[in-house]
């Protein structure tokens, strides 16, 4: 019998599935820190969560956060500091991961939170990189969240905030850039990831209840299936369980 | 020692001109000194440069008031609620006019800052090759590093030095030393980067809870220029210790403000007609009090007897 | 959290090896885990570069010792007694051999460090222009700021990243989590930059009382490799809130190792001769009593609480 | 009738006369923290004391002081933090005149710790830099205090640790230096000063008691004379009795 989740839900087990024991990462708001909860809970009860206003902790906070600077957030922090000491770790290379988000992704997994419609006179002018520039350059592997629509995954950003594989292949070290570059795309329909000497994302784990064909027909571009396809694992109750114990208000239900 | 407690009306009257390039707020999400916001708008500054890594609320208000044209950071909006409407209008549409936008990630904000602070003409980082921010910021230069053979690019960060810092700390002294406790952003660089430091203080307390303590001193008080009492300066973003976050707040700025009219309407209803940060306490009324650390969860004292 | 409590012995043997680079103290004059000292110098060690800004005469008995092939540092000596015996005669006569050493000065040893924390490729300052210190560092580069039209030299500082940080804390939980109060040098750059980290506390607490209190912690607990708990371990240097300076021990120590005799001398006593910490100690005896600190002067608390 | 003073006494107090009010100074240790307890007490309340491992005060510390970093420095200090905090100040331009001392000077004011006999094979390994460098280069000022003897204050250093007018003239600026230079060099015979377009170091006033004669004796260049050459005026009894409040023990007397 199958558990009952959210889509929601789903993919924050499988972000929570990309944190390795051990690890230090950077866990952003909203989802991601509740997937950084659910993996300390399940099988990375070591791994340190870290934010970029000066803020690394052991375990989650014990209350809603609003933003990462909250009193909850700080409250038996295992360290509380600055901007630079908390960054500088992942320009050091001490971080192993990072979780981003992003108006566009493209295929070569380049994320775009900046312009759109040109610099001078652009149509959108959204937020900016904020840390995510950076953790896309020096984390040791990014993980990005999206939202599945053809408008957010296409051909071709039309400005890299964040760098991914830049014009695929090589292109990435030849930049100089010190990580390796996104390890996973998690969309509410699928998982894509970077295959072969390209690089270029390719549809990886499909969620129960989508088809091919849908995310096909809701990809920018032409995607490419990976050779081991296969169905993202549903959440098993043990995950389900560790879920629970983060969102207590049902939020993501 | 000398004395700085001033009047904030008095501060921003005689330490900001028009054209400065401004630190409002460096901590991040907490710790924004919105008081200042306020009296900036009241006193009608323009041509003000916003530098933070994060700019939240206070900058869109600056920008929707027209006192802002120049935006150095790495990213605008409001946290919790989504889009900066003001950012958005100015950016897109020229309302009320154009805002040049400075972009930087997080750590090559921080790192021009700390460049600033402490007189390093530029700082090398391995940020932002491969992304299109260095196109947008021609203050940002690609080159080659000079100690490897053969290819090595690095981006250069030039250092930046703010006119004038305004903080919000826990607790100072009526001669500017001041207790800063929680994450703390770019805080000290940002501040002593700066040309003026203004310090709001939730609290004025004697000097000597200040120097029983000069590992809790974040920025030294010889640089500060003034120090303004403010209790509740950074409503209704956190001070951690003091104030938790005032979230309807946020929410209610961003539903009220989506066009123009709606903004003009709440900036009168919470800057323009109000007098000072007093008044606005007073308007705010029984909704600050539910805001208003009253807890304790204290820190192990540390010990620095002579003998 | 892992559990890192360990022996300093076995911390010592597991995570150095022979050629290590070694930030040994970076507090400059106070802070000096001496235990450390003393066990790299019984385990033997050799080929060791030894980085601080200030090297006192714990350097100067790795020197004596044998144990160190290369200095990087701004500073070497005894700072209240004069110079350093044995870095002398290692630089001025090969004895017991020639000593390599890489000079900096404080501030760019400083920017070396934070460099290496941070990863950043190099740091260019204004420091050192016209100083003969480049010309003996041939790691230090003089070029011309990219930024400016015309002439403006400065120099370029490569990052340093050490294998190995041994620092003193006041007090740590069972899981490398610490607190450090009072002037810190460049310990936390230079831990950060270290590939590995053993913490000398001098109390091992229970970890709500580091908790307590995250803005006291100077550097991160889980990138400590170790932690070993040795009061004193900074004996004869100070640690504030913990002990005084035992003067005169760096006094006897100048004026008996005048000569290579009275250095060996010297070293077996108090070095050799001794199994570990606790036998120090305990041969200190009455005299180590003199220098505790038993009064009170203590900060005022933060407070954390979240409502 | 004239006061009782030590020599000692006497450079501590000229020392203090080049404190100037509000200013952020570097004191070291020694002499010239006690010239700075005693400008603290006199002329210049409001001058700030900075110490290179992180720390700053407003008043000298209440205690005898072995090292910078022993506890009376500490408690009550206006901040404790760390080099890197204090010495950027340094570089940042904010601290106006720092006091050094040294093995050898020479005519340009350049300062040598490092070396004598050679980089490869020296015949004396001195300690080295520690912030001097730095402080020469970047503070506002420079203040120097030497023993007045021949073989240290030199025709030309053959090592420079800590720069002055390096070749003279505008040297020093060409070379990028961000500070003016020496502004006196304190001896325990005289007190020598930077003097017209070649920035020589000159005699500016002597010491009461001390002759011209056996000055240039005692030096090691072929020393001119100031057209303002005077006599350093005696400490006053203010100037005493600040001293006397800070040297409780007479150490210096």
């Amino acid at each position: 019998m199958s558990l009952d989740y959210s889509t929601q839900e789903l993919m924050i087990i499988a972000s929570a599935r990309e944190i390795k024991d051990n690890e230090r990462i950077f866990v952003g708001m909203r989802l991601p820190i509740t997937a950084y909860g659910v993996a300390r809970l399940t099988h990375a009860p070591n791994a340190v969560g870290l934010f970029e206003s000066g803020i690394a902790r052991y375990e989650p906070a014990d209350g809603m956060l609003y933003t990462m600077c909250d009193a909850p957030n700080q409250l038996g922090a295992a360290w509380t500091c600055g901007l630079i000491q908390i960054m500088g770790m992942l320009s050091g290379g001490r971080v192993h991961a990072g979780f981003i988000g992003g108006a566009e992704i493209d295929k070569f997994g380049n994320i775009n939170t900046s312009y759109i419609g040109g610099i001078e006179n652009p149509k959108v002018k959204l937020p900016g990189s904020g840390g995510a520039a950076d953790i896309a350059a020096m984390s040791q592997r990014l993980i990005a969240i999206m939202n599945h629509e053809k408008h957010r995954l296409v051909e071709k950003v039309e400005f890299i905030t964040s760098p991914g594989f830049l014009d695929g292949g090589d292109a990435r070290k030849r930049a100089g850039l010190p990580g390796a570059g996104p390890s996973a795309v998690i969309t509410d329909r699928a998982i894509l990831r970077p295959h072969g000497p390209t690089n270029e994302l390719h549809l990886s784990t499909i969620h129960p209840g989508h088809s091919q064909a849908e995310i096909l027909e809701n990809t920018g571009w032409d995607l490419k299936i990976a050779p081991d396809l296969s169905e993202t694992p549903e959440p098993s109750s043990a995950e389900m369980d560790a879920l629970h114990q983060i969102d207590k208000d049902g939020y993501w239900r | 020692m000398q004395e700085k407690l001033m009047d904030l009306k008095e501060a921003v009257a005689s330490l900001v001109s028009d054209g400065d390039s401004i630190v409002l707020g460096a901590a991040l999400e907490n710790a924004i000194p919105f008081a200042a916001t306020h009296e900036l708008i009241r006193q009608g500054f323009t041509g003000l440069n916003m530098i933070a890594p994060i700019s939240d609320m206070s900058t869109d208000m600056l920008i929707g008031a027209g006192c802002c044209n120049e935006i150095t950071g790495a990213w605008v909006g409001n946290v919790s609620a989504g889009l900066g409407h003001n950012y958005r209008r100015a950016t897109e549409k020229g309302i009320p006019h154009r805002v040049k936008v400075n972009d930087y990630s997080n750590f090559t904000l921080g790192m021009a800052l700390f460049g600033g602070a402490y007189g390093l003409p530029y700082i090398a980082v391995k940020s932002l090759l491969g992304s299109d921010i260095p196109k947008s910021n021609p203050l940002l230069k690609v080159t080659d590093n000079p100690f490897t053979e053969g290819e090595d690019p690095v981006v250069l960060v030039p250092a930046l030095k703010p006119d004038v810092a305004f903080l919000s700390m826990q607790r100072a002294d009526r001669f500017g030393n001041a207790h800063y406790w929680g994450s703390y952003g770019l805080t000290q660089e940002s501040s002593i980067a700066a040309e003026k430091i203004i310090v709001l203080a939730d609290e004025i307390v004697e000097p000597e809870v200040i120097a029983s303590d000069p590992s809790r001193v974040v920025i030294p008080g010889f640089g500060v220029n003034a120090v303004c009492h403010i209790p509740a300066a950074c409503h209704p973003s956190p001070l951690i210790g003091c104030w938790t976050r005032d979230n309807e707040f946020f929410h209610e700025y961003h539903k009220l403000t989506r066009d123009p009219e709606g903004f003009e309407a709440w900036i009168k209803e919470w800057v323009l007609d109000i007098p000072d940060h007093a008044a606005y306490r007073a308007k705010l009324g029984e909704r600050l009090e539910q805001f208003r650390i009253r807890g304790k969860a204290l820190s192990a004292p540390a010990n620095y007897a002579v003998e």
